[in-house]
């Protein structure tokens, strides 16, 4: 086997992720595809690393994976304001950024 | 001696710009300032013609070149003077009656608060007018004829209350400006022929230039002094006027500006003789308007706006006699002259009359005031005898020669020319001797105005009855000495040429017939209004009178097409300008406003509609990427 | 391990064998996070996919990476989010049902375009040759990390210190709630409730009857109604709530039946569990 | 090196302008002050460039040069020629005049609350000054950036003059004054931003264009003039000619040139007397000015080809200004279309390529803002007297008030070009330089003197003549500072008419350097009269 598929796996998975943030309303939801996107491309980093034949790409998936667990740090903090504001984890109630 | 040229013009100059910029407490002298200035330019001129009279024919002109004025690349335009015996003539007519008119105004302007003002103008004119005669090149005799045209509008204007003098003055300007148009163009199309403007090499090499570009050139020049000699077509505004005061008509409108044409046209003879077509309109012009002002003349019953009437037709009579060419110009020079002496006497004349007549100035309101203003009477009837061409007054030598010329032209225009020139002298005698019978013979027919106060006619007072006088000394003996063994003739034979024209009458025979048109025409005006008593109010006449009264319909021809067309082109332009170029703008605006406007819904405020534009976006990115490695 | 490491164009039949099972339920879990109901469902499949996930990396040769994905993300990230869905998961129960006009096809179009064109890309990117990751892995993966972290990559490593404190902090600063006044004594709040006028006895305890002590267990009210007032508001709002009257009813009635077969005597009508439990 | 005059001289009034908008709210009369002195002193900086400068010297001198943003070869380079010069002392006289003219314009209300934070006064002298600064440095700059950079600057400025401080004068009243006079000042930042927008792209192109033909790009103008001398740039036909327009564009709206005129009646109609002034005597000859330095210097053949179309619409604005200007009701929107007729005329002076016409033109650049100046600023005077700017309601003004009338009628009389006055020297030279390569044109373009003179002896007999009409009779006649302000206009008007020649000879060597750039020389006469 081609480890090319790992790849088109990555692909697949982001882009399950992406239509995941598209279509759930669920705030957490949406942060975990989030999540699913972020791991994709470190799949994808790796098997780079791996074509490549050295350790940047992992490093740079550490990266990744460090950077993703701030987000989620604050992204969840601020899902529990909002719950606390108005009682409702949907990403369509806050629509303040209309015109 | 030639640094004094440049003073003729800088003393009433000068005068003007204290007079228009002292304020009021010059109010008490500054008629006398205006005065004296208008007389030491007077004296100038005298100094200088006698040095000049002192010197031989050739070598009598003088130039005086004082700075350059607007160098650029091959466009020299000088602050120069020249100052030969054809300027020397009008300097003196000009300064000489600009400063008996100068005294007249002394008294006759007595009771209006604005006198200083009215001086300063007066000296305005005298100074651009002089400028006129003495500047060296058409560029700088250009200012002196538009700066002429100011101060006309100026004075015209100068009862600015009453709207009809605004208008008038208005008018007289713009008329003027169509004329200097004419003036203009006929500059640049020498600078683009000869490279230059200056008399001398214009004149010079006028022979060289292309008949074509001289004719061109020409009648860009009798375009000009249409305008600025009220010749047809450009003669409607002298009548009006004639809403200025009575000393600015006659310096003005009667002796000195309006001859300016005359002046432009002889001085520019070397233009005119290389170019006949030209002098054909110059004639025709010339003729054509001496018929119209005599004709005008006879209907009219306002004094002014008859004698306003003889004063185109006499200039009608020079101008004719500028486009005979050699045989002509001297001639024309001379009735110009004394023409200044006649009808600057005429005018001051009808304005002693209007001073006494609380400013009436309808004829058919007058009658038998020879017994109130004898010196009057007797002035203004020396100056009607003289116009009218009475055998040995100024009237009869200059105009008779005229006749000659115009019959001497030979062919059958010299025929139509001279028939043309000898009706002008009929109907002249005519509408003269109407002026003469209706005013100061009769029974008087003047009654009490609205408010009631009777007019009681009196003699003018000193400061306005010695200029008269001075005139009428002039409107005598002026033709006379000047004729006396042709003295004007080997005066002015140096600058313009003179060739003796071979007439196919002798001068005999048409003197003679002068003398029956003249007879004809005063016999009868005496029998229409001598014989019969003159109704106070104008009868309906017939429909060449009432024609002639309305200026032969001139005036309504320019308001029906000029002003009418004018307004309604200026009224749809600002409509279109407002909705068409100024609307095309506008519409993109909205059309962009209306655009956004659709856009900003997309600005729906849902995170998630964002996130699938971003997504979207990133897949055209990703496929232009592609596409790119594709090809 | 190394043998994983090993391959270079092509991989052991092994490592492809595991691929292809693993693959197939990696991506039920993805779509099992996106597609389920309940918040917790999609947390778990996430969990799920994750760990398969660390399985590839460790089947890549990294080693440090797919440990660190098992602890750090499948044991701290999504624990995280498990205990938000426990503090926010009252409405965990969200519908699928789409609001957005049009929302649903734009995101099916794009997500699939999206995919097509990056998978597309990965087709005709020229990537048949690997160089495996055997020398570089040679003085031990995580020895190999730790020096490129500390050497090459120190600049950013320190900068993703600062991150994570800045992220801690935000998210305390979020998350703490300011009290502003002082707290109320049990005096003021008896006050307060006898102010309100509304529930002023304490509320009834759950799971009577001897046979239930269950939290989740509504008390009886003496015409033998359910009190939900009994249960805690949040098993009450996610309609967990366990009603047992019927049966207590039934046993109630088995009882007295027996009993009166004891007594020879006839038994007195039972009311219906539901008249009972209305 | 020595010492930058230039430059001082463009940061005198910038400095100036700070230092006005700081003074306190409170003390008004101080800042009023501050801005008349500063640019007094300005004005005696720029004459001391006029000085300074030797006609015939150099082409352009005084010159500084300093690298700024070396990537792009953007050098903040200044130097003057003659007609920068003479534009550069036109900005300078003006400005005190204006600023002495507005001296009450932007005093605040009475009913307006008095202790506000906004401080119109300061910021109205401010404003200006900083627009005479943008101004002066565009004359300067030989970088075409820099030039770029200051002409769209001063864009600001003026949108907030505009805006923010128009004469109550409106016949409907305050509230649709304050909404004509934004949509004035929009429609003028709208058009001059077009405009510019269009010109940058060509400033990008050329900077390509240079840095394709030279190997480094560059924007200086001087660099790019003696590269093209020695044939070391020469643009393709076609990229000149895009270059030119671009060019050109942004100076026909700045100028302003038929068809994209129509902003200049709104902007000068209902913006103050002054800031009138100053949008037309200044701010435009900036278009014009930059026509005769970079278009015909920077693309000469494009020039050339462009001539005949830029020639027919500089004639159609000189009628259709005249005869719109007839057609006004509105005193300052009449001199507004008149303006628009000049530069007809000075345009058309630019393109005819004859050493008469581009002298003519320049002249005509600092002569018209003369004139227009005095003509506005006594019509100002007279608006401010009665409240309104309708022609209707003016009459027999002379007789209460003699002396604006006099300074009205003088001023009138520069405008239709009276020969004396300054005006008519360059009006005339523009139309011999026409009329000598194109005659059909300038006989076409006479007619706008005979327009002329009927719009504006229209205007005096409507406004000053006759009866005087009910609100005229109390009128005040020109106090001192008013006098003030219009006598040193009309002495100068005078003075240019006698004896332009000083100013002739400044600017006689520029263009005959244009006219060699362009490859032009005078159409010969048709016979040589010996002089």
């Amino acid at each position: 086997m081609n480890p090319v598929n790992y790849l088109y796996l990555a692909a697949l998975l982001f882009t399950i992720g992406a239509a995941g943030v598209l279509i759930r309303r669920n705030a957490i939801i949406v942060f975990m595809c989030v999540e699913l996107m972020l791991n994709a491309c470190n799949l994808a980093f790796v098997t780079f690393s791996r074509m490549h034949g050295n350790l940047d790409g992992q490093i740079i998936a550490f990266f990744t994976m460090v950077v993703a667990a701030a987000e989620v740090v604050v992204g969840l903090a601020i899902i529990v304001t909002m719950f606390r504001s108005r009682h409702s984890a949907s990403v369509d109630d806050a629509n303040l950024m209309k015109l | 001696m030639e640094n004094l040229i440049g003073l003729l013009v800088a003393v009433p100059l000068l005068g003007a710009a204290i007079l228009l910029t002292g304020g009021r407490r010059l109010d008490r002298i500054g008629h006398w300032l205006g005065t004296i200035l208008a007389a030491v330019s007077f004296g100038i001129g005298a100094v200088l013609f006698f040095d000049m009279l002192g010197k031989s024919g050739e070598d009598r002109a003088m130039y005086s070149h004082l700075f350059s004025w607007v160098p650029v690349g091959g466009f020299q335009a000088d602050i120069g003077f020249q100052l030969d015996q054809l300027s020397m003539t009008f300097v003196l007519l000009i300064s000489g009656v600009g400063t008996l008119i100068h005294i007249y105004s002394i008294g006759y302007m007595e009771h209006d608060e604005r006198r200083r003002r009215f001086f300063g103008y007066l000296n305005l004119f005298v100074a651009a007018m002089l400028l006129l005669v003495i500047a060296d090149n058409y560029f700088l005799l250009y200012v002196g004829w538009e700066g002429v045209g100011l101060a006309s509008y100026l004075l015209i204007g100068f009862w600015q209350n009453k709207p009809s003098a605004a208008t008038a003055a208005k008018k007289a300007f713009l008329v003027n400006r169509v004329g200097d148009v004419g003036l203009s163009i006929a500059i640049m199309l020498m600078f683009t022929t000869f490279g230059t403007f200056s008399f001398q090499p214009v004149l010079a090499h006028a022979g060289d230039a292309s008949e074509g570009k001289l004719t061109a050139i020409g009648l860009m020049l009798l375009l000009a002094a249409c305008g600025k000699s009220a010749q047809v077509p450009l003669q409607s505004w002298l009548g009006d006027a004639m809403e200025g005061p009575t000393p600015v008509s006659a310096l003005i409108h009667a002796a000195t500006m309006v001859t300016a044409g005359v002046y432009l046209i002889t001085r520019s003879g070397a233009i005119f003789n290389g170019a006949p077509d030209a002098q054909v309109a110059v004639v025709t012009v010339g003729a054509v308007t001496l018929l119209f002002g005599a004709i005008v003349g006879c209907a009219k019953d306002d004094i002014k706006k008859a004698l306003a009437g003889s004063t185109m037709s006499q200039i009608g009579y020079m101008i004719m006699a500028a486009g005979l060419g050699p045989i002509g110009y001297v001639f024309a020079i001379m009735h110009l002259v004394t023409h200044g002496f006649f009808k600057a006497g005429l005018f001051l004349g009808a304005g002693s009359v209007m001073h006494g007549m609380n400013d009436e100035v309808d004829m058919r309101k007058y009658g038998g005031l020879r017994t109130y203003m004898p010196v009057t009477f007797i002035t203004f009837g020396l100056g009607y005898l003289a116009i009218i061409g009475f055998p040995g007054l100024s009237g009869f030598f200059s105009k008779d020669k005229i006749i000659e010329a115009a019959f001497a032209k030979g062919g059958t225009e010299g025929w139509i020319l001279g028939g043309a020139a000898l009706l002008g002298a009929a109907i002249t005698a005519f509408y003269m001797t109407r002026v003469m019978l209706m005013t100061f013979f009769g029974e008087k027919r003047w009654e009490a105005d609205a408010e009631g106060h009777e007019p009681h006619p009196h003699e003018s007072p000193k400061s306005m009855t010695i200029p008269m006088i001075v005139l009428a000394f002039g409107s005598v003996f002026a033709g006379g000495l000047f004729s006396l063994n042709s003295s004007f003739l080997k005066w002015l034979e140096p600058v313009t040429g003179h060739e003796e024209g071979h007439s196919p009458l002798s001068a005999t025979t048409v003197t003679a017939g002068t003398m029956v048109v003249l007879v004809i025409g005063v016999a009868l005006a005496w029998l229409m209004y001598g014989r019969r008593a003159v109704p106070a109010v104008a009868p309906r006449g017939s429909l060449l009178t009432r024609a002639a009264r309305r200026d032969l319909l001139q005036d309504d021809f320019n308001h029906v097409v000029l002003v009418r067309g004018g307004e309604h082109l200026t009224r749809s332009l600002v409509y279109l300008d407002h909705s068409l170029v100024d609307g095309a703008v506008n519409g993109t605006a909205a059309g962009v406003g209306g655009l956004s406007g659709r856009m900003r819904k997309l600005q729906n405020g849902y995170v998630r509609s964002y996130a699938v534009s971003m997504l979207g976006g990133t897949a055209v990115l990703i496929a232009a990427t592609l596409l790119m490695r594709a090809v | 391990m190394s043998t994983f490491a090993a391959a270079a164009s092509t991989t052991s039949t092994g490592e492809a064998f595991q691929f292809w099972v693993l693959a197939v339920v990696a991506v039920l879990g993805a779509l099992g996070t996106v597609l389920s109901k309940k918040t917790v469902h999609s947390a778990l499949c996430l969990a799920g996919t994750m760990i398969i996930l660390a399985v590839f990396y460790l089947a890549q040769g990294a080693y440090f990476l797919g440990v660190v994905q098992i602890v750090v993300y499948t044991g701290a990230i999504m624990m995280l989010f498990l205990f938000v869905v426990m503090l926010v998961g009252i409405t965990a129960a969200d519908s699928l049902k789409e609001t957005l006009k049009g929302q649903r096809w734009l995101a099916a179009g794009c997500g699939l375009g999206f995919g097509i064109l990056l998978i597309a890309g990965i087709g005709n990117a020229s990537l048949d040759t690997f160089a495996g990751l055997g020398q570089a892995n040679a003085g031990g993966n995580v020895e190999g990390l730790a020096r490129l972290i500390f050497t090459k990559y120190v600049w950013a490593f320190e900068i993703t210190g600062a991150l994570l404190i800045t992220a801690v902090v935000g998210a305390m600063v979020l998350t703490h709630r300011e009290r502003t006044e002082e707290r109320s004594t049990q005096r003021e709040l008896s006050i307060a409730r006898v102010r309100a006028g509304t529930q002023v006895p304490p509320l009834p305890a759950p799971g009577v009857y001897a046979r239930h002590n269950a939290v989740d267990v509504p008390g009886l009210l003496p015409d033998g109604t359910t009190s939900d007032l009994s249960v805690s508001a949040t098993l009450r709002d996610r309609g967990q709530i366990r009603d047992v009257s019927n049966e207590a009813l039934a046993d109630l009635a088995e009882l007295e039946q027996r009993s009166e077969s004891w007594l020879e005597r006839s038994a007195p009508e039972v009311t219906a569990p539901e008249e009972a439990s209305k | 090196m020595s010492f930058p005059l230039l430059t001082v001289t463009a940061a005198l009034p910038a400095v100036g302008a700070i230092a006005t908008a700081a003074v306190p709210a409170a003390k008004r009369t101080v800042a009023k002050w501050s801005a008349l002195g500063f640019s007094v002193a300005t004005f005696v900086l720029a004459v001391i460039v006029l000085v300074r400068f030797e006609p015939g010297g150099e082409r352009y001198q005084l010159t500084e040069s300093h690298a700024w943003i070396k990537d792009f070869g953007v050098r903040y380079e200044l130097g003057v020629d003659g007609i920068g010069v003479s534009l550069v002392a036109l900005t300078a006289l003006l400005i005190p005049f204006i600023i002495a003219a507005g001296w009450h314009d932007a005093d605040p209300l009475e009913d307006k609350n008095p202790n506000r934070r906004w401080r119109p006064t300061q910021g109205f002298f401010a404003l200006i000054l900083a627009v005479e600064a943008m101004v002066v440095v565009s004359f300067e700059a030989t970088d075409v950036f820099l030039f770029y950079i200051f002409f769209e600057a001063m864009l600001i400025p003026m949108y907030f003059l505009i805006g923010g401080f128009g004469d109550q004068a409106h016949e409907h009243g305050d509230d649709e004054a304050a909404k004509q006079r934004s949509y004035a000042a929009v429609k003028f930042l709208l058009y001059n931003l077009v405009g510019g927008l269009v010109m940058l792209a060509a400033v990008i192109g050329l900077y390509a264009a240079s840095a394709d033909q030279l190997g480094h790009g560059t924007f200086s103008l001087q660099e790019i003039l003696q590269a093209r001398a020695a044939g070391k740039f020469d643009l393709a036909s076609s990229t000149e000619r895009w270059l030119f327009l671009g060019f050109f564009f942004a100076f026909a709206v700045k100028a302003p040139l038929w068809p994209l005129h129509t902003w200049l009646p709104n902007a000068m109609g209902e913006s103050t007397a002054p800031v009138a002034v100053l949008i037309t005597a200044v701010v435009d000859k900036v278009g014009t000015f930059a026509m005769l330095r970079y278009c015909l210097q920077l693309f000469p053949e494009a020039s050339k080809w462009a001539t005949p179309v830029i020639l027919v619409l500089a004639v159609i604005s000189i009628i259709y200004g005249a005869l719109l200007a007839v057609g006004q009701r509105d005193i300052k929107r009449l001199i507004a279309y008149a303006s628009i007729s000049h530069f007809g005329f000075i345009i058309m002076g630019i393109f005819a390529m004859t050493t008469q016409g581009q002298s003519g033109a320049a002249l005509y650049m600092v002569n018209h803002g003369i004139s227009t100046a005095a003509l506005l600023l006594v019509a100002g005077f007279l608006i401010s007297r009665r409240g309104s700017r309708l022609i209707a309601d003016f009459g027999g003004v002379q007789k209460v008030a003699p002396v604006l009338a006099g300074t009205f009628l003088i001023g009138g009389l520069a405008t239709l070009s009276l020969p004396g006055l300054a005006p008519f020297v360059s009006e005339f030279l523009v139309l011999v330089g026409t009329f000598s390569r194109y005659p059909a044109l300038g006989i076409i373009a006479t007619v706008g003197i005979v327009l002329a003179a009927l719009y504006v002896l229209v205007l005096y007999q409507r406004t000053m003549t006759g009866p005087v009409k009910a609100g005229v009779e109390g009128m005040k006649d020109l106090k001192v500072r008013e006098i003030a302000v219009v006598a040193p206009l009309i002495a100068l008007l005078l003075f240019l008419g006698v004896y332009p020649k000083p100013l002739t000879d400044i600017v006689n060597p520029a263009v005959g350097q244009t006219l060699s750039d362009v490859h032009k020389t005078d159409p010969k006469p048709a016979l040589e009269a010996t002089k």
